[in-house]
């Protein structure tokens, strides 16, 4: 926290890798002080600010084999630096992935959507006030979380799984790839590790400053959808302040594969409720084998809250998180 | 590198303590090494001069009852579980730790409470006490100590301090977080718990120190015959006779 | 009446430069040799500077210079809680320090970062029930209060007293200020119906588009500023003095303002801009200073928020008989604001109330500037005011739109604190015009329906601003080509007002569009005073002073027609912009010809003497800087009678769904009663725009401090929740009764800000019915608010709690 | 500011005398290490409203504040310098983007689109500049230039878009005086212009 608002970046360093080899040996060479680039929607904002500074960025978007969607044997591959309007408006991922498209579709607002890519909203930082503020808190590697307090101002932040800082995931869709079983595809100069959407986020009981699994010198590359929980039944919605321009309150991402009504297998992530995209495991196996209902939903709803453990100003999100259990079962 | 404390600006803009800096991990890491490194050097040239050790054959003597024993095990543990998890995550390893630290350090603090009111009232505390004459012991190769030597003493004491530290200011950083028993309150001005961490930290390093020196310690030949009665709760009587004087510490016979 | 130009459209001159780009803000220009300044801002919300030490920034490379509030308060700061234009006693985050300028933005921060600011700490408060409470912290150096000409000042209860107060009881502390008329205890012993509550609304920030950035330079002596005001000649007229130049030397440059909303209507509330012309003094450079979106959100003006009290009878007939208030408001950390005043006053007008007693009492807290914001007061409570009708009505059985029919203000009645008559009214004809449009009675009939999970509601709602003013000047001129100038000082900031109050003296002459010049933009154009371009009055007050330069100017022409052709100036009429002997039309001067003959004559027709005498001292130096150039139509307008009101009504159909909290606004009608339309688009535009503003209170905009530290957290767009074009309608219909009022020589009065408050009245209503009549007695009600109360969750918000999340 | 420098450098000093002895260098971070060679070049060409200009861009600067402070191009403003109000939006390669939250070299190869460069040579207004006149969309005319670009981009993509198709394409632009509902008005009018 300084006593001026900064506006104007200081002095960086820019690389424009245009091929893969060259992107992963910067990052590997400049390690900590080499700041990945996307599409720069929540970079330049820690840079204006000076609360992040960094000696140099890498810019990954100029790197064609990182772009682009394209079906594969098992499903389709997302290059990770594709943009969110390509995402929510690409035909292939509207025919057999549309929870993806219209998580993708209700990001930010459509200039940050034109830009802002894949791998960006997957990766970005904590939105909590605090930290965004410069303060630091637990996540800055401090020892204190202001949100988290008797007087905090936390009606945003997490209900579920906190550890010391209670900020949440604050992409749209983070949720969506748990939902639809996506796999990622994390590339450094050392080689290629595939991690599971649900095993990429990491919550700060595990990682207190950072939000994703990615080690130094590494880059999620791809995002890998597969054919499984293609075309299943989806239910995605978000519920923010604002309808445009906002992050989540709640938001809830469900794939459903239903015949004659009965929900043969589900899964289904929240988003704005803990650190991580929330899985709920427990609804979806209260769900298995039932027949669609009222009832079904009412009876599931509260199963979601389970666990719960609201702050001064966010227990609205158990109703909510309830709600929204709900509205997915109903479809 | 360099860096002893870290600090940062707290809300306000103002520099305060964040905590001690890690990086002295590894300069304490590597202090220990060179120093143990150095003592088990000096030690082996000694070793060929005087190769007498005591027989752990014949008659035994009770050094340490069986419940002291599982004390200083549990207490062993306690501190190997929070060193290890307090640590594993600055040197990067992820997984969460929080949980298990503070579970640790409340057995710790248990152990050491019960320690201390069974110390004072049901055991030879004065055994334990560091006099004038202990610390002649070490220049006066005539002299032999009594249940205790000098180093034994010195350990137990120093150990005392820091762990003492660490619990205190480990309780205090316990209320901080949420817990099964309270929600975290803003009790102390980030200044004083800037402090706190520090505290922690370097009594941490010192926890370290100290745990390192003395399985060094425990596990050299002319004392493992010690680190044998913390398992089994004696020693026999020639190697009591060869390192404790009888007139300060008379133990009784083992079974 | 058939007019030429008033209630039509036209293309006012600035828009072309508006879809171009090409028209300047004050941050759109450079000067040879510009170096730019940023601020050191608080970063404490109450501290004193004990010292200030720049030794290694000013030895940095770049750097030119330091401007402290020493520099520009040698003999200390002014004793009040008005902005300054840098201080050593901050009273909130984000309040300037110091100033530094450097060769560019990146310099100048990185100085900034190196100096060593040594600040005492001082007890701070953010919500001013705490300040009120017994051993509470004071917002300012002195009191939690400032009482006008007489100083700081503490108010204090009891802790009961304030624990009663936010337990949803009527306070009992003797208020700072009131006011009553009417038997209080006998309309409520005739009442049929009580409703009594606690109520609290948000102050929330102004965030006008353009940050109040500033460029200025000294040239020969002149202190040369291009800023941002809602009117150039009123801004100017203060900022001379804090600035401490000349008014003759202080030329004020503003051709684009990007947004106003009440806080750069006067120079007091943007002071800021002396910053760079101190500092061009100081430095002899030109100075850019440029300021951030988080600097704006700090010192650009908030509203005030209220918590407050309220009880309301009502005559088992709908009459509304008795109204008593209780509001204490939040002064923020500089600045403040007669918000509260303003909302009693409010409901006595709207809903022609029997008895009303007032008690309000301001307090500070160290958080955001404050100061008026679109519909200071009356905006507030007109969203907590309209459910407590709707309730009123369910209990009595009388239809929701009568009960307001019954309480319409209405040509002839008075109202207010006062009891003021209006200049005229008309909201029973707007009540029902936009009950028509939005088809009432049909739409009432799926009140309350539940489809699926989403209710319909419905909302009516009044706003009411007093829109009118007197007193200023007008000058236009004839030039010798016969081209009518008419000097406007009123600003540009998208109300077209400088343009459309223009026309009023192109009306009178019966001018072609085309031959008519509006002279503004800078002040050295020479400019009248005008009106601020505040409280809605610009069209009611400048077009009296247009229209009144003009008919000097008319009869100066007939008077010169006479001296030329003979006869008495009663015998002349004009027509096609010629001057003739009603008698003999063919005998008449071009208007060209006789402004050639008046530059001849000189003396009084080209305002060289027997200015009038009232003219104001700003005037003065503009007309005698003109004199002898032009025949000159001068006007020094003289006090109107009445109160002129702006009156607006809104209908609107919500869909809530009640288990997000979430609705969608169905359908929303707006209708003005702002007498005669003189601009029809751009009294759309005021409608459209307050219908935004209105949403953006009743249930999104938000004011958030956070409580262990001081500190703002909804700085920008995105955390203040100002509303986007999803949030808000796709279509609002609007409309107007059009009808003219008498106290205006066109028959125009103001809009802008009721059009405001009908639609958070509106709103507010509509999200009552929605939940079966449920009162949040809260502004803004937010989706959190609607969840918890549909799902029966009790919030942990502190009751009354201000510039925090409410319950 | 360094309000505490005096008692950080005491603490720093008490604690150094003890632990000095132990800290021998044995710990050498990697700060420091010479930078990769390959980081951009300051010197750009780019192709701003059909004309190629060469300008001196630092790697970390914004479009905006080329356009503004190298170029004069101040039709482009700046309402938040973070992306959140829609005020500077440029088109870039016919895609509606937030010049504040760009860098310059990220789109040195594309087609560069600012308010000032949809005029015809003529004088002749852009349709949507056009429309916006005739609807007198602009209220305080702040957030005017982006939303024109925003609704150039949106037209470019969509020729004929409903009310409620205009409404989403614009919705990344605040309007702080609340003129949405003309300028959407603007939009639908702007597209039968077209």
């Amino acid at each position: 926290m300084v006593a001026t608002s900064h506006d104007v970046m200081l002095d960086i360093e820019l690389y424009q890798p245009t091929d893969e080899a060259n992107a992963l040996a910067l990052a590997a060479s400049l390690g900590k002080d080499g700041w990945l680039l996307g599409g720069g929607q929540d970079t330049y904002g820690w840079l204006k600010d000076r609360n992040k500074t960094a000696s140099a960025m890498i810019e990954l978007t100029q790197v064609d084999a990182w772009k682009g969607i394209k079906e594969t044997s098992d499903g389709i591959e997302i290059g990770a630096v594709t943009t969110l309007t390509e995402i929510s408006k690409n035909p292939l991922v509207k025919e057999k992935f549309a929870l993806l498209a219209k998580a993708a579709g209700v990001v930010a607002s459509p200039q940050i959507r034109n830009v802002g890519t894949l791998a960006g909203n997957l990766a970005q930082d904590a939105r909590c006030w605090y930290y965004r503020r410069g303060l630091d808190c637990y996540r800055a590697g401090g020892n204190i979380c202001y949100a988290d307090s008797p007087e905090g101002l936390n009606r945003e932040h997490a209900i579920f799984g906190a550890s010391r800082c209670v900020a949440v995931s604050p992409s749209d869709t983070a949720p969506a790839l748990v939902a639809l079983d996506a796999t990622m595809v994390i590339t450094s100069a050392k080689g290629q590790r595939l991690v599971s959407a649900q095993d990429f986020f990491v919550g700060p009981d595990v990682n207190i400053t950072s939000m994703t699994s990615l080690e130094e010198g590494e880059i999620l590359t791809a995002v890998r959808l597969p054919n499984e929980w293609a075309n299943a039944e989806y239910y995605f919605e978000k519920v923010a302040d604002r309808n445009v321009w906002d992050f989540a309150l709640v938001s809830i991402s469900a794939a459903m594969k239903v015949s004659n009504g009965v929900i043969e297998d589900s899964r289904i992530a929240c988003g704005a409720v803990e650190c991580v995209p929330r899985r709920l495991d427990d609804v979806e196996n209260a769900l298995r084998g039932q027949q669609r209902s009222e009832q079904l939903a009412e009876q599931v709803a509260a199963i979601a809250s389970e666990g719960a453990e609201p702050l001064n100003y966010n227990h609205f999100k158990i109703p909510l998180i309830e709600n929204l259990v709900k509205r997915a079962v109903r479809g | 590198m360099g860096e002893i404390v870290r600090y940062k600006r707290d809300v306000w803009g103002e520099e305060v303590i964040l905590g001690v800096s890690w990086d002295l991990l590894w300069v304490v890491a590597v202090a220990v090494l060179v120093l143990l490194a150095a003592h088990a050097t000096v030690m082996a040239v000694l070793a060929n001069k005087k190769m007498d050790m005591p027989s752990g054959e014949g008659k035994r003597v009770v050094r340490h009852e069986s419940i002291d024993r599982w004390f200083h095990w549990v207490m062993a543990l306690s501190i190997f579980a929070l060193i290890l998890t307090g640590i594993a995550p600055i040197v990067g390893l992820r997984f969460a730790w929080l949980n298990w630290h503070w579970m640790a350090g409340l057995l710790l603090s248990f152990i050491t409470v019960v320690h201390i009111v069974r110390s004072l009232f049901w055991q030879d505390f004065k055994s334990m006490i560091l006099g004038p004459r202990d610390f002649a012991e070490p220049f006066d190769s005539t002299r032999l100590p009594g249940k205790y030597s000098f180093e034994q003493k010195g350990m137990h004491w120093a150990v005392t301090v820091v762990v003492m530290t660490v619990i205190a200011t480990g309780l205090l950083m316990f209320l901080q977080i949420d817990s099964p028993f309270w929600e975290r309150t803003n009790s102390m001005p980030e200044s004083q718990l800037g402090l706190v961490f520090l505290l922690h930290g370097l009594s941490t390093l010192a926890l370290v120190a100290l745990a390192a020196t003395h399985i060094y310690f425990a596990i050299r030949p002319e004392k493992l015959f010690y680190t044998r009665s913390m398992f089994k709760g004696w020693i026999s009587e020639d190697e009591m006779k060869a390192n404790h004087d009888p007139n300060l510490w008379s133990p009784k016979q083992a079974d | 009446m058939a007019y030429m130009h008033i209630g039509k459209d036209f293309v006012p001159p600035d828009v072309n430069g508006k879809v171009t780009g090409r028209i300047k803000y004050a941050e759109d220009y450079t000067r040879e040799g510009m170096v730019y300044a940023r601020l050191l801002t608080s970063p404490i919300p109450h501290a004193r500077v004990v010292n200030i030490d720049a030794t290694e920034a000013l030895a940095m490379d770049g750097v030119f210079g330091l401007l402290t509030a020493d520099d520009v308060y040698p003999d200390g700061e002014p004793q009040s809680t008005g902005l300054k234009v840098l201080t050593n006693e901050p009273t909130l985050v984000g309040e300037p320090i110091l100033a530094l300028a450097a060769i560019d933005e990146k310099t100048a921060e990185t100085a900034i970062s190196k100096i060593s600011v040594t600040f005492e700490r001082l007890p701070f408060v953010l919500d001013p029930l705490d300040s009120l409470a017994e051993g509470g912290p004071d917002a300012y150096n002195g009191g939690n209060t400032y009482v006008f000409r007489q100083g700081f000042a503490s108010e204090k209860w009891s802790a009961d007293q304030v624990a009663s107060f936010r337990a949803g009881n009527e306070p009992t502390a003797e208020p700072q200020q009131t006011f009553a008329y009417g038997d209080l205890d006998a309309a409520l012993g005739e009442s049929a119906f009580v409703y009594e509550t606690a109520f609290t609304t948000a102050g929330y920030p102004h965030q006008s588009m353009e940050p109040r950035s500033a460029m200025a330079y000294w040239e020969n002596g002149k202190l040369y500023l291009h800023g941002t005001s809602q009117s150039l000649s009123a801004l100017a007229d203060g900022m001379a003095s804090i600035v401490g130049v000349p008014q003759e030397d202080f030329v004020f440059i503003n051709e684009a303002t990007g947004g106003g909303f009440g806080q750069r209507a006067r120079a007091n509330s943007i002071p800021s801009m002396a910053i760079p012309a101190k500092m061009s003094q100081k430095i002899n450079r030109p100075v850019m200073m440029r300021v951030t979106r988080d600097e704006e959100t700090a010192i650009g003006g908030a509203r005030q928020g209220f918590q407050g009290w309220i009880k309301c009878g009502f005559k088992a007939d709908g009459t509304m008989a008795a109204a008593d208030l209780y509001i204490i408001s939040d002064n923020g950390g500089k600045g403040g604001g007669g918000d509260a005043y303003s909302a009693a006053d409010c409901i006595s007008i709207l809903y022609q109330t029997e008895a009303v007693r007032f008690r309000g009492t301001s307090i500070g807290s160290n958080t955001g500037h404050r100061g008026a914001q679109r519909g200071p007061g009356q905006n507030q409570i007109a969203a907590i005011i309209a459910p407590i009708l709707d309730k009123a009505a369910e209990e009595l059985g009388i239809d929701r739109l009568k009960i307001r029919q019954i309480n319409t203000p209405q040509n002839g009645d008075v109202g207010g604190a006062r009891q003021i008559p209006f200049t005229s009214a008309y909201m029973p004809e707007a009540l029902k015009m936009g009950a028509e449009q939005f088809n009432l009675e049909e739409r009432m009939a799926r009140s309350r329906k539940r489809n699926g999970t989403k209710v319909t509601g419905i909302g009516i709602g009044q706003g009411y601003h007093d829109a009118g003013r007197s007193g200023m000047d007008g000058i236009v001129r004839l030039t010798a080509d016969g081209r009518l100038k008419v000097h406007n000082g009123v600003g540009n900031l998208g109300t077209y007002s400088y343009a459309s109050t223009s026309r009023a003296a192109a009306e009178v002459l019966q001018m072609p569009w085309e031959h008519v010049d509006i002279v503004t933009g800078r002040t050295d154009r020479h400019l009248p005073i005008t009106s601020p371009q505040d409280g809605s009055n610009s069209i009611f007050t400048n077009t009296r002073t247009n229209y009144g330069a003009a008919m000097d100017l008319l009869n100066k022409m007939k008077e010169l027609a006479a001296m030329e052709l003979g006869g008495d100036a009663a015998d002349y009429d004009f027509a096609d912009e010629r001057v003739f002997k009603t008698a003999a039309p063919s005998e008449g001067m071009t208007f060209a010809e006789i402004a050639q003959k008046g530059i001849a004559l000189g003396g009084k027709f080209t305002g060289a003497s027997d200015l009038p005498e009232e003219l104001n001292d700003f005037t003065k130096i503009s007309v005698n800087r003109l004199a002898g150039e032009s025949l000159m139509g001068i006007y020094h307008d003289t006090p109107h009678n009445n109160n002129p009101p702006g009156f607006t009504v809104t209908f609107t159909e919500i869909e809530m769904d009640i288990e997000t909290g979430k609705y969608d606004i169905v359908e929303m009608v707006t209708i003005g009663d702002c007498g005669t339309v003189v601009h029809p688009q751009g009294l759309k535009n005021q409608l459209v725009g307050g219908a935004v503003w209105g949403i953006g209170l009743a249930g999104y905009e938000r004011h958030l401090y956070d409580p262990q530290n001081g500190l703002p957290a909804s700085t920008g767009y995105w955390q203040s929740k100002i509303p986007t074009m999803m949030d808000t309608p796709a279509k609002i219909k609007t409309g107007w009764v059009d009808l003219p009022d008498p106290e205006n020589p066109v028959g125009a009065r103001g809009i802008g800000e009721p059009a405001m408050g009908a639609v958070a009245a509106a709103l507010a209503s509509a999200i009552s019915d929605s939940l079966d009549g449920h009162l949040f007695s809260a502004a803004p009600v937010t989706a959190d608010m609607i969840i918890n109360h549909v799902a029966g969750v009790t919030s942990e918000a502190v009751p009354l709690a201000q510039n925090n999340f409410r319950g | 500011m360094n309000l505490n420098l005096t008692r950080r450098r005491f603490i720093k000093g008490v604690i150094a005398s003890g632990a000095a002895a132990t800290t021998t260098g044995v710990w050498v971070a990697a700060n420091g290490a010479a930078r990769p060679a390959g980081a951009v070049e300051r010197m750009i060409r780019i192709n701003i409203n059909g004309q190629v200009r060469t300008v001196d861009v630092a790697p970390q600067e914004t479009l905006a504040s080329t356009l503004r402070y190298k170029l004069g191009l101040t039709g482009t403003k700046l309402g938040c310098n973070r992306g959140e109000c829609g005020a500077c939006t440029v088109l870039v390669d016919d895609v509606s983007t937030y010049a504040c939250s760009v860098l310059t070299h990220s789109v040195k190869n594309g087609r560069v689109e600012t308010v000032e460069g949809l005029e015809s040579a003529d004088g002749t207004l852009h349709p949507v500049q056009q429309a916006f006149v005739e609807e007198l969309a602009p209220q305080c005319g702040y957030c005017t230039p982006g939303q024109i670009m925003a609704a150039v981009g949106l037209l470019r993509e969509n020729p004929n878009p409903t009310r409620e198709e205009a409404r989403q394409g614009l919705s990344g632009n605040i309007c702080r005086c609340g003129s949405y509902d003309s300028y959407l008005d603007g939009v639908m009018r702007a597209a039968q212009i077209g």
